[in-house]
């Protein structure tokens, strides 16, 4: 454990230690636990491998030391998540908001006590969270939600409706945007950010089944649910600014993870179909014709990192093309790759999850890739900022 | 009759009873427990006499041609009907074809009863992969075939290569099928195997280039009707979901980019619908370009319909990612026909022959 | 003369008929004549050409019997253009509205004095007509349009400027739209259609050049352009109707021309290539790719052919589609087949005109086919009227 | 010097220059009657020595590297300069590579003075189509090459293959060379013939798959970086129009559709523009990766610059279809450029190598 985290100073030699933990590490057969057990085995899976980062002092290193942290820097995050992708390791996407939103919010805007209770049950008790944002009403445009938070007393009693919270069945807390001005003059005004207790009464959560097969997301229904006062984060009303403060928490590593898992994938594709590619030359231009999209999506995600490096609140303008190009690129290489297996391609697959991107879960990986391109601003809202506010063309 | 026949009529009716009997809330509850065919749908297809379409009358079929079959074909294609219509109603046509005056008079009633059979791919669309040895009294039967709904199937319809190069289509009863399940989950997949399978010389006829062409023509038309009939289910009922959708204070199908999409989307399908249309009269008329125009009809319509349910899921947002939506049935079984019976290449090498033809002349 | 016509009766005769006389009656090496002279072959070739057409009647075969014509039925035409395009014959767009705009607008709103001038003067004089409907400042949105024509006396005098007259500066005569109330509520009322002698005085015609060379299309200013009262075309203010109304006197005539040269050309193409194509499998699947849609493209237009034939005022939706259908294939295939002969595509061409699409002139084709992408309304333009007037979405 | 060179400033200082020397209606007017280079504007580049950047400072030149090359590539890209600086930089490199001491000292200072050079495509990019036979005292030279930027050339630099099989390169006098004109008009072609064509030992050099690769990389670059430099200028003129043009009562720059076809366009760019960093870096760090991601860089960025260009046109409306309008420029240039020096099928094929590198790594 320390000797990993003591290595971190020297990249090389962090990366050196990373290559000979990581197969030992590495939950065994994953991606056969997966197929074969399904939700159960992936959550046996995301458990075990965040207990093993989370005992190797990896799971939380970007934490401040005080906090069970070492204090990691963004440079070695990059090795550490390159390694993970190159190693194959499934992500720890249970654990992200976590291990990057929830104590960027508390860091930043939680009271001394919110700090000590919830960074320790992330960090030993492997407590999951998730977020509240998203309404039946309310997608692309957020800030119109609905879902009333009413203080009376020592506590905020909640009605409504939220959507799309990734995990949220599986989740312990949650990070909750709810009104608690309906008079407000802006709609971004009037809205608090609280943490809530998954367990509490009133609150009934339902899994949305996806057309993956999976349900990682949740509709969470609100009936009186109560949420003591001290769980408001920040002051009343702040709430939109807070979240979307600590939206890019996770510093551009989520992407760049993803990103270094496409330039694996696309290697182990043209192994994969090899044959295939040499017999069928149209195939091999179509398929070589991703390569430099690839690069390029790679430099992009590195010239946000360097920008995030220079500037923790940097890079939102470069982070913005990110997150169309990535979302494209990634359905337009699933949904290229799950053909080249022919009907074998169209064959079921237990959702591999983790962030998983092999060559037998092509089709699947093309289904998912909606959660790209829909969720977290969908490609068309995407293109409405980067036109109205990057560019200046009139609203 | 085929000449006095009302197409139009029948494809309504055709229409009316899917809408009820595969209903979109219908095919989403098979799709959420199921994998393969659904039973109840294909009774009712069977009591209704659909299998009998297109089998001769002299065997209790209706004997109607390629058009009535389209028009089923473009109709269980926009009900995404989870049955093996196609696979079965490909294999009466190769028998209707191809086998013996006594094999025709054993096999077609009992399709037109209800029988599901699943086939081999005709050859223009894929080399046979099985092989067929005479023996004494019959046939032996080896190699490895890869089959559509053959899980569902009562009988197996096979294609194999005879020692002389020549080819044989063979009826038999499954043994054991696993069905491997499909993203699409009207229907499974299946890897058979023989080894030196003993066959009785009355399961065996002969086929050849001509009549296999004849399939493959078959085949093409019904994927590109199957897909023009899911496009034309699919895009209304986004184009519905946009004026009802609210965003930002207005319906999300006032948004001009979402506006344009959908028109590129409209004006692909009217040619997807022409070319289909141009196609099937070809085949009912035995045209020379026939075989090419079936295939432009079937890379053509699939690829569109492929996209446009890519879009569709992208158009719905939330709501299309997940199962309880239509969407993804669409897309799902878009996916599938887009390579099923030759994939997008195979047909656009076949639809392209025809500029040699049409030089030559 | 008579012999073709009187074949015409008879599809398969007139088909047969035309096959003997096109080869002699077809200018002899027009391409060669406008590789080499550029305009001037070009003006050349389609004034033999047009001269021919008119000896033996073709001309305006459609056109009444009392006038000149001889009520040649659309099937007939539709014969007719198939085997101009199968001969690869020029065609006579110079004198597109001299032959179907012009006449359909006086035959039904025309004064007969109108007729009895203009009409033979088109006929036996060779009278080059153009429009004069676009705007700088009114392209799109063509009803704004602003030249202003006000009444004084015995004439109306028209000030402004007009853009985009196709073969504006050959012109004998324009169908001119101008205001002539600018107090209209809508301002698609009080516009009126005019017949304007293009040798008026105060008139000026400059060509505009395009990006291929050409100058097809011209400017038009206006200063105190005198057009006697007479040459008003059916009621004051009744403009803008009756011009749509007669938008579609071509009764898809000329798609249809312009489909069938392109169901030649990649013929055409795929010999030329063959070696090329034979080669390169990727190329192959590419250009291959481009079959089906000209397929689809033929049947599109042969079912709007069919819907005119039914009902002269039908087909109205179908055409809709087909506008941009067309211009998205045409653009697509020559932008394609252009890179097929490597630089040598990049080989600057006279403007070959004429309706050909030849392989030697790929890239001059891709460029010329922005005028069906833009002009006559554009891409866009047909995408909001497809998903507002066809399909109900809300503007 | 290199590693203190301010290629920003460098780059900034290209620009300014050609804002001026080669402005919009300035490139305009050329392309209004000129075929071939603009002569005003390369004496303007010689006297500000842009010709002597990348020539080794022993023979008059800077001696800088790759990345200033781009620097200068990518503004004479954003201007749609017509002149041969890829064809004269690209030749003076493969000089400084393979020439004799004496022969650069010859050829390199005549470069630095102005002399324009035409050369054959780098090996990697098109096999040489010319041969060469020792004679007696010197060489034959046989064959047709087709050259762009010939005809304007005061000297044209050849690949040729001799007997066994090695490469040479040779430096000629051009006689009177006919230029076809392209559709761009800063650049014309010729097809050149030689029969057993005399050539001095002096006038030839060896080369060899390691210059001829370097060679490859610079082509590539060069090329990649025009086409970014034209996009960034071609979209910012095209956002300009949106901004300011009415139509229906409002900037057509507020029509949702064309936005999002802009946000696309502006995405691309990005990615090219990152990807062109990268792969000029690997370049100068000569990186076994360098030929892979400067054939990546050109492959993609010359593929979405005709693409943008292509739609800028039509996002302009009936004035980007003018002649007096810059659009066409650019288009011109992009349809060009995505040819030459190998098309798109050719550096996808040599990017994708990679692929096999980094498994076998």
């Amino acid at each position: 454990m320390t000797d990993l985290l003591a290595a971190a100073r020297d990249l090389d030699a962090f990366r050196a230690a990373l290559r000979e933990w990581l197969p030992g590490a590495i939950p065994a057969d994953w991606k056969g636990r997966i197929h074969r057990e399904g939700e159960h085995g992936y959550l046996a899976v995301q458990r075990e491998w965040y207990a093993a980062q989370t005992a190797a002092g990896l799971a939380t290193a970007h934490w401040p030391k005080g906090w069970g942290g070492a204090d990691l820097s963004l440079a070695a995050q990059v090795v550490l998540y390159e390694e993970m992708a190159r190693a194959d390791a499934p992500n720890t996407d249970l654990f992200t908001i976590s291990l990057y939103h929830m104590p960027a919010t508390l860091f930043a805007y939680g009271t001394a006590d919110q700090r000590e209770r919830y960074l320790e049950g992330a960090r030993s008790g492997g407590d999951i969270w998730c977020q509240g944002f998203s309404e039946p009403g309310a997608g692309s445009d957020l800030a119109s939600l609905r879902t009333r938070a009413e203080r009376r007393g020592d506590v905020y009693v909640v009605n409504g409706q939220k959507i799309w919270s990734s995990y949220g069945i599986f989740a312990d807390y949650c990070l909750l945007l709810a009104r608690t001005d309906p008079g407000a003059a802006r709609k971004h005004d009037g809205i608090s950010y609280f943490i809530l207790d998954m367990k509490s009464p009133g609150l009934t959560i339902k899994p949305i089944r996806q057309i993956t097969g999976e349900a990682e997301f949740a509709e969470v229904f609100f009936d009186d649910v109560e949420i003591p006062a001290a769980n408001l984060i920040g002051a009343e009303n702040d709430g939109w600014r807070i979240a979307q403060s600590t939206l890019t928490a996770e510093r551009g590593l989520l992407i760049f993870e993803n990103s270094e898992r496409l330039v694996h994938a696309i290697q182990r594709d043209a192994v994969r179909h090899r044959e295939l590619l040499r017999r069928d030359p149209a195939r091999r231009e179509a398929f070589a014709a991703f390569y430099p999209r690839v690069r390029a999506m790679k430099h992009m995600v590195g010239e946000l990192l360097a920008q995030i490096d220079r500037d923790p609140h940097g890079g939102g303008e470069i982070a913005t093309y990110i997150k169309l190009y990535w979302a494209t690129l990634l359905q337009d290489y699933t949904g290229f790759t799950a053909q080249l297996d022919g009907l074998g391609g169209q064959i079921e697959t237990e959702p591999l999850r983790c962030g998983g991107l092999t060559p037998e879960d092509a089709t699947y990986a093309f289904l998912k890739s909606y959660s790209w391109t829909i969720a977290g601003g969908s490609n068309e809202i995407m293109r409405n900022v980067i036109a109205e506010r990057l560019l200046g063309l009139p609203r | 009759m085929d000449d006095f026949l009302d197409v139009d009529g029948l494809k309504a009716s055709f229409r009316d009873v899917l809408s009820v009997e595969a209903s979109v809330d219908t095919v989403l509850a098979h799709f959420d427990h199921a994998r393969g065919m659904a039973r109840p749908l294909w009774d009712t297809i069977v009591g209704l006499g659909w299998t009998a379409l297109s089998v001769p009358e002299a065997h209790g079929g209706l004997g109607l041609g390629i058009d009535a079959l389209v028009a089923l074909y473009e109709e269980a294609g926009r009900a995404v009907a989870p049955v093996p219509l196609l696979s079965t109603m490909l294999a009466a046509d190769a028998i209707a074809r191809g086998a013996s005056e006594t094999q025709q008079a054993n096999w077609l009633p009992m399709i037109v009863a209800g029988a599901v059979v699943a086939i081999d791919p005709p050859a223009p669309l894929q080399p046979p992969t099985l092989t067929i040895a005479p023996t004494v009294d019959g046939w032996h039967l080896s190699g490895t075939t890869r089959m559509l709904d053959a899980a569902d199937a009562d009988r197996l319809l096979h294609l194999a290569v005879a020692p002389d190069g020549s080819l044989r289509r063979v009826l038999l009863s499954p043994e054991q099928v696993e069905g491997l399940p499909l993203w699409d989950h009207g229907h499974t997949l299946s890897d058979i195997v023989y080894r030196d399978r003993p066959i009785s010389a009355e399961a065996v006829f002969g086929t050849n280039g001509k009549v296999e062409e004849a399939l493959a023509i078959h085949a093409s038309l019904a994927l590109a009707a199957e897909a023009v009939g899911g496009s034309q289910a699919l895009l209304p009922l986004t184009i519905d979901y946009l004026k009802t959708r609210q965003q930002f204070g207005k319906p999300i199908g006032s948004f001009q980019a979402l506006k344009h999409r959908v028109a590129d989307h409209q004006t692909r399908l009217e040619g997807d619908r022409l070319l289909l249309a141009s196609a099937a009269a070809l085949a009912a008329a035995d045209d020379r370009l026939a075989p090419s125009e079936a295939s432009a009809a079937k890379a053509l319509a699939c690829a569109n319909y492929a996209e446009l349910a890519r879009d569709a899921i992208q158009l719905h947002g939330g709501i299309g990612f997940t199962a309880e939506q239509a969407c993804h049935l669409f897309l799902k079984r878009a996916r599938l026909i887009e390579l099923l019976f030759g994939d997008r290449s195979l047909h656009l090498a076949r639809a392209a022959s025809a500029l040699d033809l049409e030089i030559a002349a």
